[in-house]
């Protein structure tokens, strides 16, 4: 009978138009963190290397439960967790962004890279989930899931921002105008979706990879305080003497609550 | 092609489809006696050379007529609808055995709390899955509403359940799915950018599916 | 304290610059042309926002042609963001509701024929009048700037809902938040002045002979419409001085988090708001009564209950807000109150329908261009009104609140209803404006063409809500229980898209009548009205001498007009006595 | 009656039906307050509904506010109301006045002058306390957004939490200057529309006790607005 109700409007419906047709997308799970591209130094000058490690036991990453974007599950082949603390062998930590608070000399400036920094949205996560940027150089954020994501900044220093990307494949390119360590990106469709950028004037900052080890470039010769930041560890410093064109190490170790 | 409302999936689809037919019926008489008449008039009464329309100012007996018939209508439809709306959405008429859940809306997901093995919730083993609502079939449900930022909605058309979350209050919807399996729930609400993202799922269960599906979380995630 | 003199009226005045004479005119007429073009502005500029909207439900995810000319906040590779999307929602109902349909029912139509259609040379006040126009005017404009300020237009709905509208960090629309505010403010002053000058005119500046129940009933629901207004609106502004407060010195009085009330705004906004309905149908209503009786050629059908309908219709307008609230929290005992109040609407909006049906009945029907679309504003209007007693009667409200269900609603009211009045009212009191015909032929072409794309755009939509389809949402294919019924939604955007190219014949039909339509001779529609006792145009400052009023404006086939099918109400028979003014009031008491 | 040349905006210039009965400058002024009646009742209502929506007490009458400031303000409000009266007295019937006879002058016209002229300093006044007030309480600490951190009157409401009213002040301060602020701002208006008819029409001594209009248009206004104030002094400052 509803049919029978609603038979002279079916006699209207004419058009039908086949709006599908996304294919799925292909690729493969994330294993490796990409490298962030650090500013562009010259060689000239010293350099600082460390390992991040951190002691006692690392709290597990809750697992995310993406039953509800089928799009993102098929990314992965086993359950995809939080990248809350990303240990390495010998309880190496990465993730961890280091940069010179202190020392560079005041008046000092530095152009940001041509390059820009790219943060892919992909299997319902950030990649890389922790990087940094110079004050005015291009993030250009894409979509790689064939649905929603919007990306939030919440700054202090700096405009806060929300756009979103409704398809695969958009990309929006976004700068910050001040140094502010650190900016929280995240995703409020995805709750368990968090990225974090320190932006900052100077070249001279990087992200500990998979192995926990970390290097900073092009430094001139002084005495630098040197500042580790982990989202659940917090910050730890560390100072350093360069002279010439050393490499010193500087081994950063955060505690585990 | 769906032309009519969503499957019936709860104890409330019932009485409000019928009132949707009968106000579909009542509303259907009155529409074709006006189109019919307004057609039947401009074919019978279009002007034609020689004619002269019949000058008159109205009827009071028609005047009374059409005012009492609506009039009539109107108050009884109040009634009857007052009856399931009291029984649906009054504070008193949600079933003392109900089953409480938490649903905390948030842009854009909704935050499901559930009163764990103690059957309570604000415990201390009451956890919260995102965007899964889990009920057991045949069961009185009350959903104790609240939100985090905006005002949002929630909306499962099979349940013909719809009710806001609104920040600063504590509102508590009640439901009793009929069957089970999965259904969706959308934000009725505008709340942001990502209102047509607040997709979330019911999932009714049989009542030892449900106790499993506890135990599980209960015992740590959805691995 | 006898008669007193007839001062000399403004006709005769030198002549005036285009300046004075066009632009910062006081002249009501003038005014109401004016508001005429802003406001059919502003229906193109909802229109253009609708078509995207149309767009992107019937093909989400597709680019939207021509979107490449948009910035890159709002399209990404030419597809509407979702961002955009909520802007587009929020503006086309706030354009439509506040710069376009209201202004031309009221803006347009109070101006032009109040002081026409009760005999008298002007407005009460027509220096304020012509301040009403220009803060109107303003008011839009700073709508319209919401779209070109950084973050893009506001994004929560027209109707505002606090704290989504309250707070930016929740919305993402900073500046041009508190732009709606600020603009809604402007227009309710305008709002409030125009209405003073409605009300006072038609209290205190009716030509002799014009009793109340004289008038006819256009000039009966601008009144009451006039009166709505004026009480509404300051509520309006009150509640969005509160929310520009909320969003720009940090106050507290709709966010929860410092004890505001979320629910305050909507309790504020809807006792506006529903109020505001009836101003967007009450003129529409009224104007359609004086063109179904000059169509049937005969008296209106009950007139004295078709005057207490608009009554009715206004004092139960004031109590049925909480309809709007049903599903909002709100106690839901007081849910029952409000629909009973709501239901019994349906009662005078019916003697309405009945009466326009009553009129055409034993008529002699002409088929002008006016004539075709009041009869199909009655036809749809019907159709608005019973779908509203669904959503009346609370529980079948629950599965269709806030879906297409309501959107299909309120455009059979609000397009089917206010925009097809406006079609018969526009080429209906053209010549009185422009001296000159719009062509029936467009226009008959013009009203077949938009009944049926019309019908094909909005009805889809009940089945559409029914399904569960929610508003404002902007890519329904992501649920499953929507997926099946998208072919219908490409269907809609299709009729939509040829339903809006059909408006450019209007808009066509309009602009070139006005070089070169058809001269208007003095009486086109053979109307009883007291505007066609004057030549078209009608000259500044209306009559020379004050006319007088010698019947009811319905005097259609009355038996003393002879071989004529009507009786002018300015027409004095010889057995017609001349009315006698009233004594003035004193200079004070 | 003898026959006196009306100015044209003076009454209806035109023959018309029994309206009002009043000329229309005073109808407009009456719907103008009755939409001004709703503009308040929006803002009043929302006042009440939020203060007694809230969990806990305001702060006590006279903790935050000076009462016998804003008392005497009241005072001087009323006085207004008054002198308006007596303003209006004495151009439309003739017989009050206050200033001594003037050769040549009718006593009228010195009654009007003097009496508007009180007025205008009693509603300048007016707004002038309520400078002073708002000046002081922002020094205090009272702001739109609640006590301000560090002030005098935060301090006070981790003392007595109780008295100020600590955990509403917020919402406090917001419909407090959110009312008055308004309220002033009627009272704003007024004085300025009272200034230009001052100087316009009764300084060029265009009134005559045939036509007052714009005196009693004003001064119905006047009233309004000082009535309102006695409401909001009652429910803002004493209860």
């Amino acid at each position: 009978m509803k049919g029978r109700i609603f038979s002279v409007v079916g006699g209207m419906f004419l058009l039908t138009v086949c709006s599908k047709g996304d294919g799925t997308v292909q690729a493969a799970p994330p294993a490796a963190q990409p490298v962030v591209p650090t500013a562009d130094v010259s060689a000239a000058g010293g350099t600082i290397t460390g390992k991040i490690k951190f002691t006692g036991t690392a709290p597990r990453n809750p697992a995310i439960d993406m039953s509800e974007e089928a799009a993102c599950k098929a990314k992965y082949t086993t359950t995809p967790t939080e990248e809350n603390v990303v240990a390495g062998p010998a309880n190496a930590l990465s993730n961890v962004f280091v940069y010179v608070s202190a020392g560079v000399p005041a008046g000092q400036t530095f152009t940001a890279p041509a390059t820009a920094v790219v943060l892919d949205q992909s299997g319902c996560r950030y990649h890389p989930h922790v990087f940094g940027v110079m004050v005015g150089q291009n993030i250009e954020i894409k979509n790689s899931d064939p649905l929603l994501h919007n990306i939030k900044a919440i700054a202090k220093k700096n405009r806060p921002f929300n756009v979103s990307q409704p398809n695969a494949n958009m990309t929006k390119t976004v700068t910050f105008a001040a140094p502010e360590v650190m900016v929280n990106l995240e995703c409020n469709v995805h709750g368990w979706m968090h990225a974090y950028v320190g932006v900052r004037p100077d070249p001279f900052f990087a992200v500990s990879g998979p192995d926990g080890s970390f290097s900073i470039k092009g430094l001139p010769p002084g005495t630098y305080t040197i500042e580790a930041w982990h989202e659940k560890f917090g910050t730890q410093t560390a100072t350093v003497t360069i002279a010439g064109t050393e490499t010193k190490t500087a081994n950063i170790t955060f505690a585990a609550h | 092609m769906r032309w009519w409302l969503p499957d019936a999936g709860s104890t409330f689809a019932g009485p409000i489809d019928a009132l949707f037919l009968a106000i579909l019926i009542i509303t259907g008489i009155a529409l074709v006696v006006v189109e019919v008449g307004l057609v039947t008039f401009v074919i019978k009464y279009r002007a034609r050379p020689g004619r002269k329309a019949f000058y008159t100012h109205g009827s009071t007996r028609a005047e009374v007529i059409w005012t009492a018939i609506p009039a009539v209508t109107m108050v009884a439809l109040g009634l009857i609808s007052n009856h399931y709306w009291v029984l649906i959405k009054d504070k008193k008429s949600i079933p003392p055995n109900a089953y409480h859940v938490g649903v905390h809306g948030k842009q854009f997901e909704w935050q499901v709390t559930y009163p764990g093995p103690d059957g309570k919730l604000g415990t201390s083993d009451d956890f919260t899955v995102r965007n899964q609502l889990h009920v057991t079939v045949n069961e009185p449900v009350a959903v104790e509403l609240s939100s985090e930022d905006v005002i949002h909605s929630l909306f499962v058309p099979e349940f013909r359940l719809k009710q806001d979350a609104v920040p600063g209050m504590h509102i508590i919807a009640w439901f009793q799915a009929t069957k089970t399996g999965e259904f969706e729930i959308g934000c009725a609400e505008l709340c942001g950018m990502g209102h047509y993202k607040m997709r979330a799922r019911v999932f009714v269960h049989t009542p030892d599916d449900y106790k499993a599906w506890v135990a599980q979380q209960a015992a740590g995630g959805s691995e | 304290m006898t008669t007193v003199a007839h001062t000399p009226t403004e006709a005769h005045h030198a002549p005036m610059s285009f300046w004075r004479k066009y632009i910062f005119s006081t002249d009501h007429k003038i005014i109401g042309i004016q508001f005429l073009f802003v406001s059919l502005f502003f229906l193109l500029v909802g229109g253009l926002l609708a078509m995207q909207i149309r767009w992107q439900l019937g093909f989400p995810g597709k680019p939207l042609p021509g979107g490449g000319i948009l910035p890159e906040s709002m399209v990404s590779g030419g597809v509407i963001l979702p961002e955009y999307y909520i802007q587009l929602v929020t503006m086309h109902g706030t354009f439509m509701v506040f710069f376009a349909i209201m202004p031309l029912l009221v803006g347009v139509y109070a101006n032009f024929l109040i002081p026409l259609k009760i005999g008298t040379h002007d407005m009460a006040f027509p220096r304020i009048n012509m301040w009403s126009f220009w803060l109107a005017l303003l008011a839009g404009l700073i709508m319209l700037a919401g779209f070109f300020v950084p973050d893009g237009a506001p994004r929560a709905g027209w109707t505002m809902y606090a704290p989504l509208s309250a707070r930016p960090d929740l919305s993402g629309a900073t500046i041009s938040q508190k732009l709606w505010s600020i603009s809604i403010v402007v227009l309710g002053l305008s709002s409030v002045m125009g209405s003073v000058n409605y009300i006072t005119t038609i209290i205190n500046h009716r030509a002799p002979g014009m009793h109340w129940f004289r008038m006819p009933l256009s000039v009966w629901a601008l009144f009451i419409t006039a009166i709505l207004a004026v009480l509404a609106l300051p509520v309006l502004q009150g509640a969005a001085i509160m929310l520009l407060f909320d969003q720009t010195i940090g106050t507290h009085f709709f966010d929860p988090g410092a004890g505001g009330q979320p629910l305050l705004w909507q309790h504020l906004f809807w006792f506006f708001g529903h109020p505001e309905v009836y101003i967007l149908i009450l003129p529409a209503m009224g104007m359609v009564s004086d063109i179904i009786a000059n169509g049937s050629r005969k008296p209106i059908f009950g007139y004295h209950s078709m005057v207490f309908a608009i009554i009715g219709i206004a004092f139960l307008g004031w109590i049925v807000w909480g309809h709007h609230m049903f599903m909002s929290g709100m106690n839901p005992t007081l849910g029952s109150t409000f629909m009973v109040s709501t239901l019994l609407i349906a009662v005078p909006s019916a003697i309405k329908v009945f009466n326009w049906m009553g009129t055409m009945w034993r008529g002699n029907l002409r088929f002008h261009v006016p004539m075709l679309n009041a009869i199909g504003f009655v036809s749809m209007f019907t159709i608005g009104g019973l779908s509203g007693i669904f959503m009346a009667a609370t529980p079948v409200d629950i599965p269709l609140h806030d879906t297409q269900f309501i959107v299909a609603h309120l455009h059979y009211v609000l397009f089917g209803g206010s925009l097809f009045a406006l079609f018969a009212a526009i080429p209906y009191w053209y010549p009185k404006m422009f001296g000159r015909m719009m062509s029936e032929r467009i226009g008959k072409l013009h009203f077949f063409l938009t009944f049926i794309f019309y019908n094909m755009t909005f009805f889809p939509m009940h089945i559409i809500g029914m399904g569960g389809q929610m508003r404002r949402i902007y890519d329904p294919t992501i649920y499953d229980f929507l997926k099946p019924q998208q072919p219908l939604n490409v269907f809609i955007s299709y009729s939509a898209f040829a339903l809006f190219a059909v408006q450019f014949l209007f808009l066509f039909n309009f602009l070139w009548s006005l070089k070169r339509g058809k001269k208007a001779p003095q009486n086109p529609w053979e109307d009883n009205g007291m505007e066609w006792s004057l030549p078209n145009p009608a000259p500044h400052g209306n009559w020379d001498k004050t006319p007088n009023v010698y019947r009811g404006p319905y005097e259609f086939s009355a038996p003393e007009a002879g071989d004529k099918d009507y009786l002018p109400q300015y027409l004095k028979l010889p057995t017609d006595r001349d009315p006698v003014p009233a004594p003035l009031p004193a200079g004070g008491h | 009656m003898q026959t006196t040349t009306m100015t044209d905006a003076m009454r209806p210039p035109v023959p018309a039906e029994p309206g009002a009965g009043v000329y229309s400058n005073k109808l407009g002024m009456w719907v103008f307050l009755a939409s001004d009646v709703m503009f308040f009742t929006a803002l009043i209502g929302s006042y009440i509904v939020l203060r007694f929506g809230m969990g806990s007490a305001w702060a006590r009458p006279g903790a935050v506010l000076n009462v016998p400031l804003t008392g005497l303000n009241t005072f001087l409000l009323i006085c207004s109301s008054v002198s308006m009266v007596k303003a209006y007295a004495a151009i439309a019937d003739g017989k009050k006045y206050f200033l001594r006879k003037v050769p040549g002058k009718t006593l009228q016209d010195g009654g009007l002058k003097f009496w508007l002229l009180v007025t205008i300093i009693c509603g300048a006044g007016f707004v002038g306390v309520q400078v002073v007030e708002y000046i002081k309480l922002v020094g205090h600490g009272f702001t739109p957004t609640g006590y301000r951190e560090g002030s005098l009157l935060a301090e006070h409401a981790l003392a007595d939490p109780v008295k100020y009213g600590a955990g509403v002040a917020g919402m406090y301060g917001s419909t407090f200057f959110t009312m008055t602020g308004f309220h002033g701002f009627h009272v704003t208006c007024g004085v300025i529309s009272m200034l230009y008819l001052y100087f316009t029409k009764v300084l060029p001594e265009k009134y005559s006790p045939q036509d007052y209009r714009g005196i009693e248009v004003i001064g119905l206004y006047w009233h309004f607005v000082d009535l309102v104030w006695i409401i909001l002094f009652t429910i803002v400052y004493l209860i």
